[in-house]
C-alpha cells in the first residue's frame, strides 16, 4: 500500500506540470491581455480612451508581458516551485493571500454542502433500493429529479425573492456569510449567524446533488442487494437492518467512492454562480473574475492548486476503493 | 423422528410474463439425522423449494401462496410460515442453516472469512469476541481448514474453491443445525474437490446429528447421499420415496427417463453428467392443463393432458404423481 | 424462462415499455426533437405557401424570390391575386413585435412575449434545437471518449491504465468553464463550440466509471472463460466487460445530457451562452431572471421546458437502465 | 423500517432547523447616518493612479482631492486642493497655489511637495499609471514656487493641460517613499488620502468602509460616513435594496419601469435619472471593403430607426445622439439632425454603390461578393444585444445578412484595438474635457483609439486646431464643424445617450439630481426609520 501511493505521488509530478503546461498555454494564447483589459474597465461595456496601443505596450513591458512564453513559462515554473504565486496583475496583491482569503469560505460551503448530499443521498438511494419500484422509490425518485431539472441559478433566485426580499418573506440574509458587525458577537452567535448566512446558498447547492448521488447508490445497491452473499447473510439469521448495513453498502460504497474523487472539483467550479448571487467572495468568484480580468497568475494559481487538490482526492478516493474492495488490484491482470 | 412435515407448499412468482409456479404443492417428511435429496434438471424449482423452507423468497415478485412447513426441534412443533419473521430470523442459521451452489459469490468479497463466520455465532450464541474466534477457529478446524487462525483473517478471494465452500459449511454448521439445507453445494467444484465436499457432508452429519437436505441434479451424488429421494419436475414432486424405492423402482416415467440415462449408477462417484431426456421443461408460467411431463412422456395418453393428475396423500412414504404408474 | 427467441434490443424494449413514465417521456422527447427539426415550419414570419400573381412559392424554404419587405407590401396589398398560408405562429424567435413588449399570454402571442417584443412561443421552438443538441451531441461525445478510454485503461491495466488514468486526472483537474471561455474566445462563440467543450471535458466521469467497472468484472468467472476461449481482446472487452458497465455508464448519460443542458443554461446565466441570434432555453431563463415577479411566463415557459427536458431524459435513462441490467431480470 | 425513520428525522431535523432560524433575527442595527451604496465588483487597488475600473474610481473619488474639481452643474473646473491657478499667455506654463491647512487622513499636512512628488511619480515608467501617462506627452517638468505653489510646463500649448493636471489625484509623498514598491505599497489597499472621507475597512468581496474625514479644509459632507457593498447580481442588488440593507443603487430599465412603483417602494426611496457621458454607437469598420463606401455607411445609419427602439425596447430612457461629444455638455451641436429611418433612402444609397440582389437569393451582392457582415458585441450586454439583434431582422428586409458575433470582453477588445472587426456595438463613456483627436485624427489610426479607420484630411486639420484654441466657445464653433464631417462620413451610427435610473433612500435630503449625477457631497440626513444590517 505504502509504495503504491508513494508510485501514485511520483506519477502526479508528470500529471501536475502536464496541467500547468496546458493551463499556461490556453491563458497566454488567449485572445485578450490583462495589459489590454487593464486599460478598460472589465464592469461596464464602454470604452475609455485608455485603450490605445502605445498604453497597452507600456503597460506589457511593466508586467513582463513582452518576453517570449517559454522564458515567461519558466520563470513562473522557477517562482511557483518555491509556492511562490507572485502578485496579482489586477491589484498587485500576493496571489496567495488572496486564495488565502477565498478558500476558507468555499472550503466551508463546499464541505458543508457534500456533507449534506452524502447524508441525505446515500440512505435515501439505499432505502429506494432495498424496496425498488415501492411507492416510496417512486416518490423519492421523482422528487428528487424534479429538484435535479431545476437550474440552480432560477431556484437560488427564486428562493432570494421569497425568503430574503422586502416583498414576501423577510426572513434570511442574501448575501455574505456573516452580517456586518457580527463579529464582535461571542462565538456560538457568530456560528449561529454564519449557518443563518448559509441556509440558502447551501439549499442552493445541495438540492441539484441529491438526485445523482442517490439514484447512484439505489443503483450500486440494487446489484449488491442481489447478490449471493446477500442471500447467505439473510441465511445466516442476519436481521434484515444489519443484512443491508453491513453485507450491502459496504460493497455499494465501492463504485460511490470513485464518485468522490471527482466531486471536489466539480463543486469548486460548480460555486461560480451561487457565490455570485449571494455575494460570497470564494474560489469561485476569484476565478471567474480572474478570468474576465485575465490575471494569469491567479489563474495559474488556481489551476495549479486546484489541480494539486484534485489529484489528493483522486488518490484517496483510489486508496479508499482498495481500503473497501480486497479484491482490487492495481496490477495486470490477476491470476 | 420426524423433523421437517412439509405440506402442500405452494410458492409462486408474480411477474409480467403472468404467474410462475416454481414451486407446486411440494409435500414430504424429513427425519431427524437423515438426508433427503431433491432431484431434477435446472429450472425445475429446486432452489426455490430450499429458498421457500428458509422464507428466503424475494418478496415481491415471489411468494409462498400457500401450506404449512412443520417444525419439531427441542423447541416444540410450530409452522414456520406462521412465524413473525423475527422469530424466522432467529432460525435461519440457528436451527436450519444453508450453504449455497457458488462459494465465490455466497461469500460477501470485502469480509474475512473469519468475520463472516464469527457473524452468525456472535448473533445466535452471542458471547466474548474471544469465544467467538474460538469457535470461530474451531469450526474451520472443524470443516478441515489447514491453519484456521490465519485463513480466518483471508478474504474469500484469496481462497481456493473448495476451501471456500469449507468456509460455506463452516458458517452453516456454526451454531449446529438440526438442519442442513445444501443447494447443489458441489456443482461448481471441481471432481476430486466435490467428492471431498461430500465426504465431509457426510462426516459431519454424523457428529453432528443433523438432518441435510440435498438439492441437486447429480444423480450420481445423489446415490451416495441419500436416503429419501424427491423427483422434482416443472415445480412439482413427481415421485418421493426412499433411496432404494427410487433406484431399484422408479414409478414415474420421467424418473425412469432420468435413471435410465445413467450408464451404471453403482458406481456413480465419478459423477458423469447425465445426457437430458428430449425436450425441455415448459415454461413455469405456461404450464399445459394436465401433466407438465405429457409432452416428453414417452407413455403419454389422452387423459394426461386432459386432466391433473393428483398425488396419493394417504401414501406419504411412496408418492407417485401418474395415472400410469 | 421466456419461450421464443427474442433479439436482445426488443427484450430491451418489452421490459422498457412497462415503465409507463418513461414511455411517456420517449414521446415527450420524440415530439420535442419533432418540434425541433420543423421549427421553421411551425414558427417562421414567412408563409409556408404562397401564391402570388400566378406563381407558387414556399417563401420558407429560402431567402429567394422575396426579401420580408417585398412580402410585407405583398401582405398588405389588398390585392385578390394573394393567397398564402403562414406557419401556426407566425413569428421567428428575432421577430420583434415592438407593439406588444412584455405582453401576457395573449391570442396574439400565446405564451406572451419578452422584453424586447420576441414571441415566447416561437423563442421555445427554436430553442428547442439548441438545448436538445447541446444535451445529446455533448454527451454523445462524452460517452464515446469515456466508454473507450475507460474500456482500455480497465481492461488491459499496466501502462494503459496509468496513461489514460493520467489523461483522466488532467481532464477532470481542469477547470471546465475557463475551457469553455477559451475555447469560445478562440473560435468565436458558436452553440456547436459549447457542444464540443462540453463534450472533452465530460467524458472523464464515464471513463472512471467504465474502467471501475472493468477491474470490478475482470476477475469474473465469464472473462476469464473467455479469455481461455481464445477470444480476441477487442471482443472481450465489446462484448462480455462493456454490457456489464453499460448500466452505470446508461445513468451516467441520462444524467449528462441533464446536466448539459444546465450547463448551457449556467453559461447563458454568466453571459457566454449561444450567440444572441439564436435562442436557447438557457438564454430565456437566464434573462428572465430580472423579470421573476413581474412576468411570471417569462420564467415559467423556459422553465418548464428544460425542466420537462431533463425529467424526459432521466426516466428513459432509468427506465432504459431497469431494462438492460442483466440483473434485474426474476 | 429503521432507514425510513432516520429519513423522517433528518429531515425533520433539517426543516426545524431552517424554521428556527429563519424566525430568529440575526440582524443587526445599522447607523442611519452611513450611506450604504452598491458597487458591482471588489475594488482593484484603492490608489488612484492605478484606477482602472468604476469601483476603485467611486472609492477613490471620495478618499483624494485633485487640484480641480468639477462644478456638477456647469462641468466647469473650479478651486480644490488648489485655491488658486494662473495660466502664462503662451499656455506652456500653469502655476497652481494649493490650499494651506489640508491635510492628510494621518494628520501629516499636505504640502506642495506632496503635489510635486505626485507628478513626479505619474511621469515614472515603474509606476503602473500609463493611462495617466499618456496625457502627459507633452508634460516638461514641475517645479516649486515658493511655499505653497509649483509650476508645470509643457512643451505645446494644448487647451486640455490644464485639466490634465488639475484632475489627477494627489498622493501622500510620505507614505509612497520609494517608487520600486510603488505598486506593491500596502498603503493602495489602505490609503491615506486628503479627500472628504477616510479609510476605515476593506472587507474583501463584502465592503468597503470609509469615514467622514473631520479635519476637511473644505466643505464637509453630511453623512458620517459611506459603505460600498460589493453585489455582482443586480437582482441581488434589488433585493437587498428592498430590504433596506442599501441606499444607493443604479437600477435597471425593467426595475425602473415595473418593479419600482409600488407604495412601498416609493415609501422608502425616490427614483432618479442621470446622463453620464456615455455615447453608445455601432462602428463601421472603414478599412473593410464592405464598409469603405461612406454611401453604405449612411445606409446603414437610414435603416436603424433609433427613435422607434429607444422609445418601445428601451421606453425612451435616453436621447438620439449624432456625435462623439456629450450630449449635455458645451461641445455637442444640436442642429446636426440625425439620419431618419428612411429604408427606401437607403436601399436607393446602396444600389447606388453598387448592391443590388442580381441573383435573386433574397441578398444582395457586389462583383460576385453577398452584402454579408458580422457585428461584434460584448457577450452579456444587452443593450448591444438588443440592438444588433434588432438590426439583423431590420437588415434582412432590404437584403443585407449581419451575423451577431458575441465575445467575451476580454477578447472583444482584443479584436478592437486589432482592428478585427467588420462592425462592432460599444458604448464609449467620454472625459468630460472633450478632445476627439484621440479617436478621429488619423495620426491615432494604427497605435491610438481611432478604430474605424476615420480618415479625413479637413477633419484632422479641424482637430489639430481645436488643440490650440483656449476659448471654450470657439472650439466648440471648430467642433461643430468638425462634427459635421463625421455625421456626413458616418464611420459610425451614433445611438444614444443612455439614461442612468437609481434609487436612493428617502431619508437623505438635498438630493440635487445634476445631469451628470448625483454628489454624496450636498446630502443631509434627514429622519430615519428602523434601520438594519441584512
Amino acid at each position: 500500500m505504502a509504495s503504491y501511493v508513494l508510485k501514485r505521488l511520483l506519477l502526479m509530478i508528470p500529471t501536475l506540470l502536464g496541467i500547468i503546461v496546458i493551463t499556461f498555454a490556453v491563458v497566454h494564447l488567449a485572445p485578450g491581455d490583462p495589459a489590454t483589459l487593464m486599460s478598460q474597465s472589465a464592469e461596464s461595456s464602454s470604452m475609455n480612451e485608455g485603450s490605445a496601443k502605445s498604453i497597452v505596450e507600456e503597460t506589457k513591458k511593466l508586467y513582463g508581458l513582452d518576453k517570449p512564453l517559454p522564458v515567461q513559462f519558466l520563470r513562473w515554473v522557477q517562482r511557483a516551485v518555491t509556492l511562490d504565486f507572485g502578485n496579482s496583475y489586477r491589484d498587485h496583491r500576493p496571489v496567495m493571500e488572496k486564495i488565502w482569503e477565498a478558500l476558507p469560505i468555499t472550503l466551508l460551503l463546499n464541505i458543508i454542502t457534500i456533507f449534506i448530499i452524502y447524508i441525505i443521498s446515500v440512505p435515501l438511494g439505499i432505502y429506494t433500493a432495498v424496496k425498488p419500484r415501492g411507492v416510496a422509490d417512486r416518490v423519492v425518485s421523482v422528487v428528487l429529479l424534479v429538484f435535479y431539472s431545476l437550474p440552480s441559478f432560477w431556484v437560488a433566485i427564486m428562493l432570494m425573492v421569497i425568503f430574503g426580499s422586502g416583498d414576501y418573506l423577510n426572513w434570511l440574509p442574501i448575501t455574505g456569510i456573516l452580517s456586518h458587525g457580527a463579529d464582535k458577537l461571542p462565538w456560538y452567535e457568530i456560528v449561529m449567524n454564519i449557518s443563518w448566512h448559509l441556509i440558502l446558498p447551501i439549499v442552493c447547492l445541495t438540492y441539484g446533488g441529491f438526485a445523482f448521488l442517490s439514484r447512484f447508490t439505489r443503483a450500486s445497491m440494487l446489484e449488491v442487494i442481489r447478490q449471493d452473499y446477500i442471500r447467505t447473510a439473510r441465511a445466516k439469521g442476519l436481521s434484515e437492518w444489519r443484512v443491508i448495513m453491513k453485507h450491502g453498502v459496504r460493497n455499494a460504497l465501492i463504485p460511490i467512492l470513485t464518485l468522490m474523487g471527482t466531486l471536489l472539483p466539480a463543486l469548486l467550479g460548480g460555486s461560480v454562480i451561487i457565490e455570485q448571487i449571494f455575494s460570497i467572495p470564494g474560489m469561485g468568484r476569484l476565478g471567474f473574475e480572474s478570468i474576465l480580468s485575465r490575471d494569469y497568475p491567479v489563474i495559474m494559481a488556481i489551476a495549479t492548486i486546484s489541480a494539486m487538490l484534485t489529484l489528493v482526492s483522486i488518490l484517496l478516493s483510489d486508496v479508499m476503493y482498495k481500503v473497501v474492495d480486497p479484491r482490487i488490484t492495481f496490477d495486470k491482470r490477476e491470476g | 423422528m420426524t423433523l421437517l412435515q412439509v405440506r402442500n407448499l405452494t410458492t409462486q412468482f408474480f411477474t409480467d410474463e403472468g404467474v410462475v409456479k416454481a414451486v407446486d404443492g411440494a409435500t414430504f417428511n424429513l427425519d431427524k439425522g437423515k438426508t433427503l435429496c431433491i432431484v431434477g434438471e435446472s429450472g425445475c424449482g429446486k432452489s426455490v423449494m430450499s429458498l421457500s423452507l428458509m422464507r428466503l423468497i424475494p418478496e415481491p415478485p415471489g411468494r409462498i401462496v400457500q401450506g404449512e412447513i412443520m417444525f419439531n426441534d427441542v423447541q416444540g412443533e410450530r409452522d414456520l410460515l406462521k412465524l413473525s419473521n423475527e422469530e424466522m430470523r432467529r432460525i435461519r442459521g440457528k436451527r436450519i442453516g444453508m450453504i449455497f451452489q457458488e462459494p465465490m459469490t455466497s461469500l460477501n468479497p470485502v469480509y474475512t472469512i473469519g468475520n463472516q463466520i464469527g457473524e452468525a455465532i456472535a448473533l445466535h450464541e452471542g458471547g466474548s469476541n474471544k469465544q467467538v474466534k474460538e469457535r470461530t477457529i474451531r469450526m474451520l478446524e472443524l470443516v478441515g481448514i489447514p491453519a484456521p487462525e490465519q485463513r480466518m483473517r483471508e478474504y474469500p478471494h484469496q481462497l481456493s474453491g473448495g476451501m471456500r465452500q469449507r468456509a460455506m459449511i463452516a458458517m452453516a454448521l456454526s451454531c449446529t443445525p438440526d438442519i442442513l439445507i445444501a443447494d447443489e453445494p458441489t456443482t461448481a467444484l471441481d471432481v476430486t474437490i466435490q467428492a471431498q465436499i461430500l465426504d465431509l457432508m457426510r462426516e459431519l452429519q454424523r457428529e453432528l446429528g443433523m438432518a441435510i437436505i440435498f438439492v441437486t441434479h447429480d444423480l450420481g451424488v445423489v446415490a451416495e447421499m441419500a436416503d429419501q429421494i424427491a423427483v422434482m419436475y416443472a415445480g412439482k414432486f413427481v415421485e418421493v420415496g426412499t433411496a432404494q424405492q427410487i433406484f431399484n423402482d422408479p414409478k414415474h416415467p420421467y424418473t425412469q427417463g432420468l435413471l435410465k440415462s445413467i450408464p451404471s449408477f453403482e458406481k456413480g462417484t465419478e459423477g458423469k453428467r447425465l445426457p437430458t431426456i428430449p425436450g425441455v421443461v415448459p415454461s413455469l408460467s405456461n404450464l399445459p392443463m394436465g401433466c407438465a411431463f405429457a409432452d416428453r412422456c414417452e407413455k403419454v395418453k389422452d387423459r394426461c393432458r386432459g386432466e391433473a393428475v393428483s398425488e396419493d396423500p394417504c401414501n406419504v412414504g411412496r408418492l407417485v404423481r401418474c395415472f400410469y404408474a | 424462462m421466456v419461450n421464443e427467441r427474442q433479439t436482445y434490443a426488443s427484450m430491451i424494449w418489452r421490459q422498457f415499455k412497462k415503465s409507463r413514465l418513461a414511455v411517456v417521456s420517449l414521446f415527450v422527447v420524440a415530439a420535442l426533437v419533432v418540434i425541433a427539426l420543423l421549427a421553421p415550419f411551425i414558427a417562421n414570419e414567412r408563409p409556408i405557401l404562397m401564391r402570388h400573381a400566378g406563381e407558387w412559392s414556399m417563401p420558407i424554404f429560402d431567402k429567394a424570390s422575396l426579401t420580408l419587405s417585398e412580402l410585407d407590401v405583398i401582405k398588405d396589398s389588398s390585392s385578390g391575386d394573394l393567397w398564402f398560408i403562414n406557419p401556426p405562429i407566425p413569428f421567428g424567435p428575432t421577430t420583434y413585435d415592438l407593439d406588444s413588449v412584455l405582453s401576457p399570454p395573449t391570442k396574439k402571442h400565446l405564451l406572451g412575449t419578452d422584453g424586447d417584443g420576441r414571441d415566447i412561443v416561437s423563442q421555445l421552438i427554436w430553442g428547442s434545437r439548441i438545448s436538445l443538441s447541446v444535451g445529446v451531441v455533448a454527451i454523445g461525445i462524452a460517452a464515446i471518449i469515456g466508454i473507450i478510454f475507460g474500456l482500455l485503461a480497465g481492461y488491459f491495466g499496466g501502462w494503459a491504465d496509468m496513461i489514460i488514468s493520467r489523461l483522466i486526472e488532467i481532464m477532470t483537474c481542469f477547470p471546465t468553464f475557463f475551457l469553455i471561455l477559451t475555447v469560445l474566445a478562440f473560435v468565436g462563440p458558436s452553440i456547436f463550440n459549447i457542444m464540443v467543450v462540453i463534450g472533452i471535458t465530460g467524458w472523464t466521469g464515464i471513463a472512471r466509471l467504465v474502467r471501475g467497472e472493468c477491474l470490478k468484472v475482470r476477475g469474473r468467472q465469464f472473462v476469464h472463460a473467455a479469455v481461455v476461449s481464445g477470444a480476441r481482446d477487442g471482443r472481450i472487452m465489446w462484448r462480455h466487460i462493456l454490457p456489464h458497465a453499460l448500466a452505470p455508464v446508461l445513468v451516467s448519460v441520462s444524467f449528462g445530457v441533464a446536466s448539459a443542458i444546465l450547463a448551457e443554461a449556467a453559461l447563458s446565466f454568466l453571459g457566454f451562452g449561444v450567440p444572441a441570434s439564436t435562442a436557447s432555453w438557457g438564454s430565456m431563463l437566464s434573462e428572465a431572471q430580472e423579470y421573476m415577479d413581474i412576468g411570471w411566463w417569462l420564467t415559467l415557459v423556459p422553465g418548464s421546458a428544460i425542466f420537462v427536458t431533463i425529467m424526459a431524459y432521466n426516466l428513459i435513462g432509468e427506465a432504459l437502465r431497469d431494462a438492460i441490467d442483466p440483473n434485474m431480470k426474476t | 423500517m429503521r432507514g425510513l425513520r432516520y429519513l423522517i428525522v433528518m429531515f425533520l431535523l433539517a426543516s426545524s432547523m431552517m424554521v428556527g432560524m429563519s424566525s430568529c433575527d440575526y440582524t443587526l442595527a445599522r447607523n442611519p447616518k452611513v450611506l450604504v451604496e452598491k458597487i458591482a465588483m471588489d475594488p482593484t487597488t484603492l490608489n488612484p493612479f492605478m484606477v482602472r475600473e468604476m469601483s476603485s474610481h467611486i472609492i477613490t473619488y471620495y478618499l483624494f482631492d485633485s487640484l480641480l474639481e468639477y462644478d456638477d452643474e456647469t462641468l466647469e473646473l473650479e478651486p480644490g486642493l488648489a485655491k488658486r491657478w494662473e495660466v502664462s499667455p503662451d499656455h506652456l506654463s500653469y502655476t497652481f497655489w494649493i490650499e494651506e491647512g489640508a491635510t492628510w487622513h494621518d494628520g501629516k499636512p499636505l504640502t506642495i511637495d506632496d503635489v510635486i512628488f505626485t507628478f513626479e511619480a505619474a511621469q515614472d515608467k515603474r509606476v503602473d499609471a500609463a493611462t495617466i501617462r499618456n496625457y502627459f506627452k507633452d508634460f516638461v517638468k514641475v517645479e516649486r514656487v515658493g511655499e505653497n505653489a509649483a509650476r508645470f510646463f509643457f512643451s505645446k500649448p494644448y487647451f486640455k493641460a490644464e485639466s490634465v493636471i488639475g484632475l489627477v489625484k494627489i498622493l501622500p509623498k510620505h507614505i509612497f517613499k520609494d517608487l520600486d514598491t510603488f505598486n506593491t505599497n500596502p498603503a493602495n489597499m489602505n490609503p491615506v488620502g486628503s479627500g472628504p472621507f477616510k479609510f476605515v475597512k476593506w472587507s474583501r468581496g463584502e465592503r468597503v468602509e470609509l469615514a467622514r474625514n473631520d479635519n476637511y479644509f473644505g466643505k464637509k459632507p453630511g453623512v458620517e460616513g459611506l459603505a460600498f457593498r460589493i453585489i455582482p447580481n443586480k437582482v441581488t442588488a434589488f433585493q437587498l435594496l428592498k430590504k433596506g440593507a442599501i441606499d444607493k443603487a443604479k437600477i435597471s430599465l425593467t426595475q425602473t419601469m415595473y418593479q419600482t412603483d409600488d407604495p412601498a417602494f416609493k415609501d422608502k426611496f425616490t427614483k432618479h435619472e442621470f446622463y453620464p457621458p456615455n455615447n453608445t454607437l455601432l462602428g463601421w469598420n472603414s478599412k473593410r471593403a464592405l464598409f469603405s463606401d461612406r454611401r453604405v455607411r449612411v445606409a446603414m445609419s437610414m435603416l436603424i430607426d433609433r427613435k422607434k427602439i429607444l422609445d418601445k425596447l428601451f421606453y425612451g430612457k435616453g436621447e438620439v445622439i449624432t456625435g462623439p461629444f456629450y450630449r449635455f455638455g458645451l461641445n455637442y451641436d444640436e442642429r446636426i439632425k440625425p439620419y431618419p429611418y428612411d429604408p427606401e433612402g437607403a436601399i436607393k444609397l446602396l444600389e447606388e454603390a453598387g448592391w443590388v440582389d442580381i441573383d435573386g437569393d433574397g441578398v444582395r451582392e457586389k462583383d460576385g461578393v453577398p452584402f454579408k457582415f458580422s457585428v461584434l458585441f460584448r457577450s452579456g450586454e444587452k443593450f448591444s444585444r438588443t440592438v444588433t439583434s434588432y438590426l439583423r431582422e431590420e437588415l434582412a428586409r432590404v437584403g443585407i445578412e449581419m451575423e451577431l458575433m458575441q465575445m467575451e470582453w476580454g477578447a472583444m477588445i482584443g479584436r478592437l484595438i486589432n482592428r478585427d472587426f467588420d462592425a462592432i456595438s460599444l458604448g464609449f463613456s467620454i472625459p468630460l474635457v472633450e478632445d476627439p483627436y484621440t479617436s478621429w485624427h488619423s495620426s491615432q489610426l494604427g497605435k491610438g483609439i481611432n478604430y474605424f479607420g476615420f480618415d479625413n484630411a479637413h477633419a484632422d486639420e479641424l482637430l489639430e486646431k481645436a488643440r490650440g484654441e483656449f476659448d471654450s466657445k470657439k472650439r466648440a464653433a471648430i467642433y461643430g464643424e468638425f462634427q459635421k464631417i463625421l455625421h456626413y462620413e458616418q464611420p459610425c451610427t451614433y445611438l444614444y445617450v443612455l439614461s442612468d435610473n437609481m434609487a436612493i433612500a428617502r431619508r437623505f435630503k438635498n438630493v440635487i439630481d445634476y445631469k451628470i449625477g448625483p454628489n454624496i457631497e450636498d446630502w443631509k440626513v434627514g429622519p430615519w426609520p428602523i434601520l438594519k444590517e441584512w
